[in-house]
């Protein structure tokens, strides 16, 4: 089970992210942001962080990094990739995910536990969790403010493409959106960091199921 | 003789008193120019040469089997055993944050990582200690609110949790808001590295931003020492990019492991000159700098304003001979623009040059051994009388509940949780104890069993009724909240703010404090590996001058063994009895 | 030829604009009672060099592209010919 | 009557703009060489009503006390009548 992990210029959860994939048992490697391929890899993950300092807005300079076309083009084989909190931001910019990420309702940057409902169990990573089921994850964010035009918005709920929703939303997004799917399901964005507490030392281990449910789509 | 008796007229323009400069002069065997005076001045204030408070060090205890590296260099080290070492400092930015709280604390933020990487250690944790003036006041609300913006903008970004610290507020402040902010950083034993420059023939390099005119604002100097520039081009601000900052982190951290590099400083306040003439005292060499070599971000700029220039995110990297291809190649991927600016000299001195033109020629020596005064302290009647106060005729509440409740009321021992849940206290996943769960943050060390214990702790009031005391009680307080979590106190790191030490009250203050923070550091086998030191801090109020409570923030680490044998301060469910230990 | 060129990036009209809502809560609470409808947006200045034509079909391209998020914001372009170029 | 007032607030030109430096290292690495001077600021739209000199001289208040830092920041003020208002 390899994983890469694409580093931008100021990604900060990018070893958080390695961290993780090694502690569920698989392979992690950084792969930089100007390689011009990513190897041969089974899922690819887009980190948390600040990239490029969250200038012009959140993820857009990330988004057209050269990196950005071999993760398309993965994506677009169907391979299973990642993006958690920064890297949410950057599949909606780069057109991976419908909608945007704005600045938070109340202004401020915002980071505590929050409660998650898992909403659809049927992508690779929330098939590992009933339906239905109730987590605790941290949220670090400024900009997580979910926005679809809402026709987009249907069009999520009707193809059950809302794969978390905010029970406590810290930040004013639509719906509660907290985490979505490609139409094909096998790109999640997530603003939550599930790579935060897949340890029990951490305080929490709800984030495991992400990583199980990754691991085992790319075994099949 | 016309333009000697000008320099020495305006000494003061230049940060001298005149009996500095005679001073310099009698050092130097002739008299400086204008640029020489100026970058004395720098290297002479207060919060380069500590003047006033250097001579007060001498009661503190520095050494230890478990100090690795204590003052002098960029940060102090301590031993957590398995190889590693904790570097850790406290730094103050008051008086930057009460003229502009947002970009001030988070320069200030800035400043104190840069210290610690530039240690070969990478940043896993800041801790801020803020004091404010009366809560209701706009004005109070508007520096709470940019300080916090600050730190929160600068250490979410470069991916450093904020994992505790203080809030106070109290009247003295009100003008003269303190933000000290605290960091540590983690490093293997090898890779300590130290703000020197290797032999004669080292390269001098220049890393990160652009010099532009940051902080010269805020300088007085005459008009004619200074470029074409108007006040206006001249910001009092220094601005900071914690994105830059970032990628100079991630650069310096590798070029030390892989030992690319025979020394490290970062560029602090008056940047360029004190980074490199610190590097070359420690080293008892010499420099030869071209100042037409650094970069510049502003046009026409002149060298007294390209030495004293608080531009941000900028360092000194001297090059190990013969890896020079390495190390620029290294910076190129993360995109830092570098320049060759000088070269290790044989002579003592700090030379610079202008246009083909030597304008400084300065004894390394002479620029950082600034003159030490010790003062005559005397306590203030008005303040030994509170103490001294007989409390027994204090009538007795008749509600202790209502007492109890507009305690908690205070903002100073009200929930924080407003301000922390602004700082992402989690990014690199090594927080174990976050803010609001114990008495200090626990992080743990991965690949080890152990963990690190934090916390920055002071009590004004008592500071300022009985300094010796109170400043003693600061450290003792720090390494009981140590103690609760389950670490064993290894070390502190000081951050003195005062008032002005001309005034023999304020002087007194200082005097008794070090002593206390010696004695108690010394008992609780607690050495200080290094710390910082703000004086000045007062206001004019109808006449009177007001100096802020006497302020020795103490901050503390620890070591936990095994991070699983650690404590909160949560009850658990069930039933319990409470014990009250000591008097 | 040097430009000195100016976009403009707003919020589209239907969307929440919670910095707008705080500026105007603030202003409000300072007395200006006669301020309604305040929207914060972005302002990118650059200069640019190349022919008129050329330098307005690259600028909104940019402004299109990458200077804004079309999903959320719309954007206007002014170029200028900058003076003593 | 109502008037449509746009305040420009910008960096000074000698403060540091790192949202700036940074998307004009953007703009040149996706080949966009002939940009420079990238400085990026704030557009504050907003509706007052009253007469226009009064809302003039307030917009122009609004700007220096509230809508900008002067410590960093400087500004332009410019007032249209709001059509059809
Ligand atoms: N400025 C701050 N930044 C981060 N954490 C803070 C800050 N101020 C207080 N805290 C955290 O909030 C919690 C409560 O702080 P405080 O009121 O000082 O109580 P205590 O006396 O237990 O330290 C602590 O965990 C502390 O670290």
């Amino acid at each position: 089970m390899n994983v890469a992990v694409i580093q931008f210029p100021g990604s900060n959860c990018d070893a958080d992210a390695v961290n993780a994939v090694r502690v569920m048992g698989g392979e992690a490697r950084l792969v930089w942001h100007t390689e011009d391929s990513l190897g041969n890899v089974d899922a690819v993950i887009l980190p948390g962080g600040f990239s490029y300092g969250d200038h012009l807005r959140s993820g857009a300079i990330a988004a057209r990094s050269p990196i950005m076309a071999s993760v398309k083009a993965f994506a677009e084989r169907g391979g299973p990739v990642l993006g958690i909190c920064n890297g949410f931001q950057i599949l909606c910019e780069a057109g991976l995910l419908p909608g945007a990420l704005a600045r938070n309702g109340h202004l401020h940057f915002v980071c505590r536990p929050v409660r998650l409902r898992v909403e659809s169990t049927s992508s690779v990573f929330t098939s590992e969790y009933a339906p239905r089921q109730e987590l605790t994850v941290p949220v670090a964010h400024g900009e997580g403010n979910y926005y679809a035009e809402a026709a987009t918005i249907e069009r999520l709920l009707g193809e059950g493409r809302v794969a978390f929703r905010y029970l406590d939303n810290p930040n004013g997004s639509l719906n509660d959106i907290a985490g979505i799917v490609s139409e094909r399901g096998n790109v999640l964005g997530m603003m939550p960091h599930p790579e935060r507490v897949v340890e029990s030392v951490l305080g929490g281990t709800d984030g495991r199921g992400v990583f199980e449910g990754l691991f085992k789509a790319v075994v099949k | 003789m016309t333009q000697i008796a000008s320099l020495r007229d305006r000494a003061a323009t230049f940060g001298l008193t005149v009996e500095e400069f005679d001073l310099l002069v009698s050092r130097i065997g002739r008299e400086p120019n204008a640029l020489e005076a100026a970058i004395v001045g720098a290297m002479w204030s207060e919060h380069c040469g500590y003047k006033n408070s250097r001579p007060l060090f001498g009661v503190f205890p520095t050494t230890g089997p478990q100090v690795l590296q204590g003052p002098g260099e960029n940060a102090g080290v301590v031993d957590i055993g398995d190889g590693l070492g904790v570097a850790f400092k406290m730094e103050s930015h008051n008086h930057p944050s009460a003229v502009e709280p947002v970009q001030g604390a988070a320069t200030g933020v800035g400043g104190i990582l840069r210290d610690i990487f530039a240690m070969g250690a990478r940043p896993f944790a800041v801790l801020d200690s803020l004091r404010f003036g009366d809560p209701a006041s706009a004005r109070t609300r508007f520096l709470v609110n940019g300080v916090v913006e600050g730190i929160s903008h600068y250490g979410n970004a470069i991916g450093v949790p904020t994992v505790g610290g203080e809030v106070t507020f109290h009247p003295s402040y009100q003008e003269n808001p303190l933000v000290n902010v605290m960091a540590l950083g983690l490093l293997k034993h090898e890779d300590l590295a130290k703000g020197t420059m290797g032999a004669v023939g080292n390269q001098i390099v220049y890393v990160g931003s652009k010099t532009g005119r940051d902080g010269l604002g805020g300088a007085v100097f005459a008009s004619a020492d200074l470029s074409d520039a108007s006040q206006a081009d001249r910001p009092a601000v220094q601005v900071g990019d914690p994105f830059m900052e970032k990628l100079l982190l991630e650069a310096t951290l590798e070029a030390i492991e892989r030992g690319l590099v025979a020394g490290v400083q970062d560029m602090g306040a008056a940047g360029l000159v004190s980074s490199t003439c610190e590097m070359a005292y420690r080293a008892g060499l010499g420099v030869d700098m071209d100042l037409d070599k650094v970069p510049t971000r502003e046009t026409g700029m002149v060298p007294m304003e390209l030495c004293l220039s608080e531009s941000q995110e900028r360092m000194v990297l001297v090059p190990v001979p013969g890896l020079e291809r390495e190390l620029i190649d290294l910076l190129a991927k993360w995109e830092l623009d570098v320049v060759v600016i000088g070269e290790v000299a044989a002579h003592d001195k700090y030379r610079l040059f202008w246009r083909g033109e030597v304008v400084c020629d300065l004894p390394v020596s002479v620029l950082n051994e600034a003159p030490k005064y010790t003062r005559e302290g005397v306590e203030s009647d008005e303040i030994k009388a509170k103490r001294e106060r007989d409390l027994s005729g204090v009538p007795m509440p008749e509600d202790f509940s209502s007492v109890l409740l507009s305690l908690l009321a205070h903002p100073t021992i009200a929930s924080k949780r407003s301000i922390f849940e602004r700082y992402d206290h989690q990014v690199m996943t090594n927080t174990v104890l976050v803010p609001g769960a114990a008495d200090a943050a626990v992080l743990r060390v991965k690949g080890t069993a152990k963990g690190v214990a934090a916390t920055s702790d002071c009590n004004p009031r008592f500071v300022y009724l009985d300094p010796y005391v109170g400043a003693a009680a600061a450290v003792a307080e720090a390494a009981r909240n140590l103690a609760c979590v389950g670490a064993t106190p290894l070390a502190i790191t000081d951050n003195l703010n005062f008032g002005n030490p001309h005034r023999p009250d304020v002087y007194y203050q200082l005097q008794q404090a070090t002593k206390g923070i010696g004695d108690a550091c010394r008992a609780l086998n607690t050495p200080v590996t290094g710390g910082n030191v703000s004086l000045y801090n007062q206001y004019v109020e109808e006449g009177r001058t007001v100096a802020i409570h006497p302020t020795p923030t103490i901050g503390m680490v620890g070591v936990l063994p095994n991070v699983d044998e650690r404590a909160a301060t949560a009850f658990a469910k069930g039933a319990h009895t409470l014990y009250v230990l000591g008097h | 030829m040097k430009y000195h060129v100016q976009v403009f990036v707003s919020l589209k009209p239907s969307i929440l604009d919670p910095q707008g809502r705080t500026v105007e809560r603030a202003l409000s609470h300072l007395g200006h009672e006669n301020v309604s409808g305040v929207r914060v947006g972005k302002l990118v200045e650059m200069v640019m060099e190349g022919e008129r034509a050329a330098v307005e079909a690259q600028a909104r391209a940019l402004a299109e592209t990458v200077l804004s998020n079309p999903v959320m914001e719309s954007f206007r372009v002014e170029v200028r010919e900058l003076a003593g170029a």
